[in-house]
């Protein structure tokens, strides 16, 4: 990634090099990682194997990773309950985020945190947040400090169209406005807010609430990874340049259900809808056809990434089943700093 | 309880809460529910199945994530002829609406001069366990009990909840509700039809002479569990359920640790500046000269709840805790 | 005003009938009555017979006068903590608003609430607020329960430029729009939030925040008091109809200190600039000149109103000044209904 | 104390302030102010003066009424290395920013299994008797007393104030220090440049024998003034104040009731679920088999605050109230 010139705002202008080939193909992986890493995550409840509950983000993989390839490793991310694939798309290794699910001591918050609050310091997350529109003022925070301490390091707050609705989103990016902090808000909407449609909750033109705050804001089409990835791409750019907050709004779907026990969902979204998105709106396979006909891989080529996936997946399940629980006082640890 | 004798049906604490607003709603035109994900879904737990599907979308409504906005729409709704029924989907959201309903709901009636009134129950919950992590395993009710203005209202058995969220529904007062999430599928005699439960009045669960042990909530179920240990080695606990915590019945409290001269306080709030305190602070001052030993107090460990599960056990007040507290009381250990 | 046909929602087609006469010298009065009765509370204050601080809505009194004469008495309004002017437009006594600035037991709320928190429940005046933007919800559920209880009652949210730095004025909008509810915001800016201008705290367009919740809204002159009815009477009219909620921001301007003892200003706004206001904008001027200009009234009639409202304010100040204060053991009554 | 001799200089508790921040701002370059007319205002309180002036608008920033937010920003900035002091203009807007700080900021170290922390002071008062009514009186400070993960600290003298804002700046954890709104003009001596003083210490702030006068924040100075009367009278009080309530230093209070025999605990926060009730459940267990009275407590009455003068007064503990309860704890009344 590093090797892109960072000017290049525009992915047409730097398709089909060496470096940007390697780097499709590793965008690839990340998605299909996350895609099975939640198949995994489903597969460990269903057999009772993972303590609690978990929400899947299978189907919005195109948005974790088309942003998060836009980001440095030293750029920070702030995401949601569902953020399994944000955590991994900002560089987490899959054997310490299935440990952190499990509650095991080997796991990223030493099992203290589990799927709801995952953080990966090093890569820059700071944490998944269970509490929805919780992580706009920490992500807003991490710009304003970027910026105080000189850095040009840049921020991302992942939110759901659900967390529209808590009024902490409209203070933070009032003030990121005034203050041209580069934080760049991405609102993930995936059409529902738990168990109801998103227009039943929210009134009005998404973006035209960004935009009343002089915040850039932008809609596009989160299951195409070239155009998150493009469009990221130039909001980074604009957000590390000083030019201030964006405001990214992806249409996407989760595949699962709010959470891995919400099996039945007819009752508030029909299986003809979920087969719609699954069957050509997925970002997986939009991105593997156009790679395919654009000929920077072939079928086996697909294959080869997707048994590398797996095994990566099963010896990552398996460190965490055989990772030891925490100590026993561990619990009183960490309260203070 | 006399009512109890008059029912063999048992129905979980779920469908005593279910029943009891359904009840209400029928009763009286200006209740109403809001809140997330209330309707067709009936909550995350399912409580308010079929409510939708006989009251309508009109009175039952699912509101956006803005629980600020709609707890505060609930207090303007309460003090303009409605009764409305505010749902907040995990008693951890607490922070986000501390300020509509201790700032404004407690405070109009008083600040008016008894002018305007804010008739709303926060219907909410508490307790850990569920592997559900620090930010969807709390329980907060202390933090509304300092609150004048406030009614706090913990049922522990589906009879209580049905009858105390009926009083919580017809007081004329902003009143929150705390449901343990733990107990929804547990069952117990519930008479169809109406009774209410007075607030104020603790509810003793069983009695005893050697030691007063205090639960509130599930917490009771665990004293209770711990009252049968006891027994096997032969001593005599009386448990009590204050059932409500604002207002407090101090005095069968207080009377009781006089009778047993030994008191235990269990509440699943944190620990330290928790429920606890305040109760074992009102005891150890009115039974002062009758106690044998110091008012004990068992909370949450005050830590972040944990997510791992073998974290989080330790976490909990639980009836080994309690048992082997009231054997060192006891001068058993 | 229950004379004047609710549908003609201009005041050009009323003007200059009989009626239409006595409101506008009512509306005259009243605008004249709030001014009297702040500098009465100032001087109360220099003189040090009133407890505590309060915040002064001279300069504002059009906005007051102007949305409230365009209401019926049983429809609902929230104030703030600049509250005497709505409380007084919505019609209270001012005799029972002195004594409840005094603490008296005859005041309002029995001395209990105060400048901050006096509520006038007989004429739907809901109560001020100390929270900022504390009673948006208030109002929004005031409209909700008119709607539900099948009133066509309307409620408004009076609110100043600092409010809309609070989230919950966007989830409530959000929610009104969703429901077309019917409430009307009226956002005073007066350009001040204590001691800030508001384009240091205020990002981007303030009527396009609410036009993003697809929430009607409007610009005017807070000063020009023709402007306030004629545009109010049509936001009400359009929430009486079950048309849903809108947003009227006012331009204005207090005269006087954030609360009476903010007497050195000069280091957040300067004299010039309330010169500016005092002679250019003042709404009494503006509005008797016209009044004059359109031989509504005269010289001497003028004169005739202040001279009424001076001595009804004489009265008022000695009747709370009399008054006794509550009985001590009022003070734990009414926690509880 | 011994610096305490070492100045003869006298100031404010404001100045106090004011200089700890001055100091620590000009130590280390990630300390900055974040609140509502900080800068150019200083805050309605005066008590920021002159450090915009100094450090400029981009470390003393004024904010959007924004609490919710801005609290937040603390916390992200808190996180990624800076060292924020979030102001909040009245301890009342709690309400409005316990999401952040009790769900975010002091759960973040823990949740993060000790990766992550948020080295966060938040400045904001208590205390009533301004006249400002029942939503900017409050002494809110138990509900964050509640939370693991903070701290909660809480001043009685000018040299407590800069000696814990100091300590409070450097901590790596996020703090909420409240400064009681009617100490801001006491004046005390207070030594220029650098000493902190460390949390969970108590500081007899008088010796005595009779009966053991605990207050917290301004109450400290009620507890001097009724153990004065009481002196007249030949009853010894010894007063402690805590200064951080959380960690609390549950040793000397214990220590200190044991020797008397007697404890009075006066808190100006509500008096039910109040600090008080910690305090006294603590000392009433910790001094249990040397208690010849029952611990008592005095807190605000549970009333929301009225605006009236001549009820207001009723509400706030007084000396008054000390010394004749003292006197009945000790057989003189
Ligand atoms: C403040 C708050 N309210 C409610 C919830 C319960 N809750 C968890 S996820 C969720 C839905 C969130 O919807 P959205 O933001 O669209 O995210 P998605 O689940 O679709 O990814 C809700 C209501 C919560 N965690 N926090
Ligand atoms: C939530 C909250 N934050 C801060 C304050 C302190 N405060 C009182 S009035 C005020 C300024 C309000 O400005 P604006 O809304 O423009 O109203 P104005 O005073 O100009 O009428 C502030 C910050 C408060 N009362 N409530
Ligand atoms: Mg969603
Ligand atoms: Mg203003």
């Amino acid at each position: 990634m590093k090797d892109i010139d960072p000017k290049t705002s525009q992915v047409n202008s730097i398709e089909k090099s060496r470096t940007e080939h390697e780097q499709w193909l590793h965008m690839y992986r990340q998605m299909l990682k996350i895609r099975k890493f939640e198949e995994n995550v489903n597969q460990l409840y269903t057999t009772a194997k993972m303590p609690g509950l978990s929400h899947l983000s299978i189907g919005q993989e195109a948005v974790a990773v088309g942003v998060c390839e836009s980001l440095r490793s030293d750029d920070y991310i702030t995401s949601t309950h569902r953020g399994h694939g944000h955590c991994l798309a900002k560089g987490a290794k899959t054997n310490l985020m299935f440990a952190e699910l499990l509650g095991k001591a080997s796991g990223y918050c030493s099992g203290k945190g589990g799927s709801m609050h995952i953080a990966d310091q090093e890569n820059g997350n700071l944490g998944a947040n269970a509490i929805v529109g919780g992580s706009a003022g920490i992500a807003t925070g991490a710009a304003l400090s970027a910026k105080m301490r000189g850095t040009d390091q840049v921020a991302v707050c992942f939110f759901g169209d659900g967390a529209l609705g808590q009024g902490i989103i409209y203070e933070v990016m009032n003030m990121s406005s005034l203050w041209k902090l580069p934080v760049i808000y991405v609102c993930e909407n995936n059409l529902y807010t738990e168990y109801t449609h998103y227009t039943e909750t929210t009134a009005g033109n998404i973006i035209g609430r960004a935009k009343a705050f002089h915040v850039h804001a932008e809609e596009i089409d989160g299951q195409d990874i070239r155009k998150v990835f493009s469009t990221t791409r130039k909001l980074v750019e604009k957000a590390r340049s000083g030019d201030g907050p964006s405001f990214l709004l992806c249409k996407t779907y989760r595949y699962y259900g709010h959470h891995v026990g919400d099996i039945n969902r007819t009752y508030y979204r029909s299986k003809e809808e979920e087969n719609e998105w699954k069957i050509n709106r997925d970002p997986l396979k939009i991105f593997a056809n156009w790679m395919i006909n654009d000929q920077l891989i072939d079928a086996p080529g697909l294959e080869q990434i997707e048994s590398d996936v797996q095994s990566e997946m099963e010896d990552s399940v398996q460190f965490a089943l055989d990772a030891p629980y925490p100590d026993l006082n561990e619990v009183d640890k960490h309260v203070y700093a | 309880m006399s009512m109890l004798e008059m029912t063999e049906r048992e129905i979980t604490f779920s469908q005593a809460i279910n029943e009891a607003l359904a009840e209400e709603m029928r009763r009286d035109e200006s209740v109403f529910i809001i809140g997330e994900d209330v309707a067709e879904a009936g909550t995350p737990f399912k409580v308010l199945s079929g409510l939708v599907e006989e009251f309508g979308t009109e009175r039952v409504i699912d509101s956006p994530i803005s629980e600020s906005g709609f707890t505060g729409i609930g207090v303007g709704a309460a003090m303009t002829g409605m009764r409305p029924v505010v749902d907040i989907m995990f008693g951890d959201f607490m922070t986000i609406i501390m300020d509509q309903i201790a700032n404004q709901a407690a405070k109009i009636h008083y600040m008016s001069g008894g002018k305007l009134k804010v008739p709303m129950v926060v219907r909410t919950n508490l307790g850990a366990s569920r592997r559900s992590a620090a930010q969807h395993s709390q329980s907060l009710h202390v933090w509304l009990s300092h609150i004048p203005g406030l009614k706090v209202i913990l049922p522990s058995t589906p009879y209580d909840a049905k009858g105390l969220m009926k009083t919580a529904i017809r007081d004329d007062n902003p009143v929150v509700f705390f449901e343990d999430k733990m107990m929804f599928q547990d069952k117990g005699k519930v008479p169809e039809g109406d009774y209410t439960i007075p607030f104020g009045v603790a509810d003793i669960k069983k009695e005893g002479t050697d030691i007063t042990l205090i639960g509130t909530s599930s917490m009771v179920q665990v004293a209770l569990e711990a009252a049968d240990h006891l027994a096997q080695i032969g001593i005599s606990a009386e448990v009590i359920d204050p059932r409500t915590i604002l207002p407090l019945d101090k005095k069968t409290l207080i009377d009781s640790a006089i009778k047993t001269s030994r008191a235990i306080v269990i509440d699943e709030g944190y620990a330290s500046y928790g429920v606890t305190a305040e109760i074992a602070s009102i005891i150890a001052d009115g039974a002062f000269y009758h106690l044998e030993t110091p008012v004990k107090r068992i909370g949450a460990m005050d830590v972040p709840i944990p997510f791992s599960p073998v974290l989080e056990d330790l976490t909990i007040p639980s009836s080994k805790m309690v048992v082997n507290m009231a054997k060192t009381l006891c001068g058993r250990s």
